[in-house]
């Protein structure tokens, strides 16, 4: 399995997407991931595609065709607001 | 050297943070404190039209990653200035106009190292840790926007100069 | 703009000074304080050899003189940053290792101005306040000589920049 | 009269002199009073010429040619050194 986490604005575009989603060979990077979800979620997937929007891999920012593994925590980071 | 970090929903108090700070070591000469509060017109960029309009701010944050990253921003800070005690507390969760959002406080033997510390601490923690807020404005809610202010306040930062 | 000056025997309490500054304003997104104490090892330019063998300080002052200059220090501050509320507090009188010496608070709408403004007050407080140090160093009385450090640090805000 | 205040390391070589002293035409400035402290005391002298010595006239930092008014407050201040 692979485990989705949306934050901030981004998880308000992604209320209907299944977090948990089969580790399979087609979706071997988060880009991949990205491009699969916005086949069925066409909103979600242009929010995803904005270029400030950060991609981490158990909990670290990775590249975009980074490789994904079984079991991997799979995060979409809108820009940070905090302090 | 001393780390404290904490990312929480309970209120903080200055006075025990600065104990905190104090006790650390007798070499202490200085102690800065920085303690952000929720303001009425957080939202947008200061529009007077948004001014007292704000309700509650909601904080999210990516829970281990975030307290990851403030240790990252802090072991930064010590490459640059001497210090000898940090503290980073970050709330999350339902906050209300003038309600305490971030405290950070460095403790040193020279009064700069405090002072620069703090401040590179606060500009790093604003574009670095994995925070989000939400604003209720008058019962709407709306993610608040990056700062390209930040962005330039942590850019300040870049290169080889300890000032 | 709300400002409180003291020079006093007495020990200040942080808490009690963040407070006052917090209740200033509801415009208030920033409170910075740093406090000075009494280091170890306050005698001569830190000479290892003098470490540990300060038994006291006893601080001197030039009653009403003092407290003028640290309202005109405190003016100076606010023509070049944005503040709502200043306290500066000095001790007097005999202190002690680990003591509480100097506060300075600023509470203001933005980071940068309570930061900046209470760099530049303990800087320019260092060199133009009239307060003279002198310390007991095992049994013997000595007046500590001014810092050329200090004399540098106030030097860094001439000329016009804000930064 | 002339009211005279040394501070810090000054006031420890002015311990004999007296504070109070008589307003009169030929110590019309800080200068003057200087000159006339360093006949009878002439280590007070060396010390309050050194050039970091400053001088006040009712608590307000002057020039050493300041013109002197009857119960001014004289005061002899070295280097600050508080903070």
């Amino acid at each position: 399995m692979i485990n989705l986490l949306f934050f901030g604005r981004l998880g308000d575009c992604a209320l209907e997407v299944d977090k948990s989603i089969l580790y399979q060979d087609d979706l071997a990077t988060p880009l991949d991931v990205r491009d699969w979800l916005a086949k069925a979620h066409g909103d979600l997937g242009q929010v995803l595609s904005e270029p400030q929007v950060l991609v981490s891999v158990n909990k670290r920012i990775v590249k975009w065709d980074h490789p994904l593994a079984d079991n991997d925590e799979l995060a979409f980071l809108p820009p940070v607001t905090g302090g | 050297m001393s780390i404290y970090v904490s990312v929480q929903t309970e209120d903080f108090t200055v006075a025990n943070e600065y104990q905190r700070l104090r006790q650390i070591t007798h070499s202490a000469g200085a102690v800065v404190t920085f303690s952000g509060l929720v303001r009425d017109f957080e939202v947008g960029s200061g529009k007077q039209s948004q001014r007292d309009s704000l309700k509650s701010l909601t904080l999210q944050h990516y829970p281990e990653m975030t307290e990851r990253l403030l240790e990252e921003i802090i072991q930064e800070s010590q490459k640059r200035w001497s210090t000898l005690g940090v503290t980073v507390i970050h709330r999350v969760g339902r906050l209300l106009p003038n309600d305490q959002i971030v405290f950070v406080g460095v403790v040193s033997t020279h009064r700069d190292d405090a002072f620069q510390a703090a401040q590179f601490l606060m500009d790093y923690l604003k574009i670095r840790a994995t925070f989000w807020k939400k604003a209720d404005v008058d019962g709407t809610e709306q993610w608040l926007e990056a700062k390209g202010s930040d962005t330039a306040a942590a850019a300040r930062w870049d290169g080889s100069h300890r000032d």
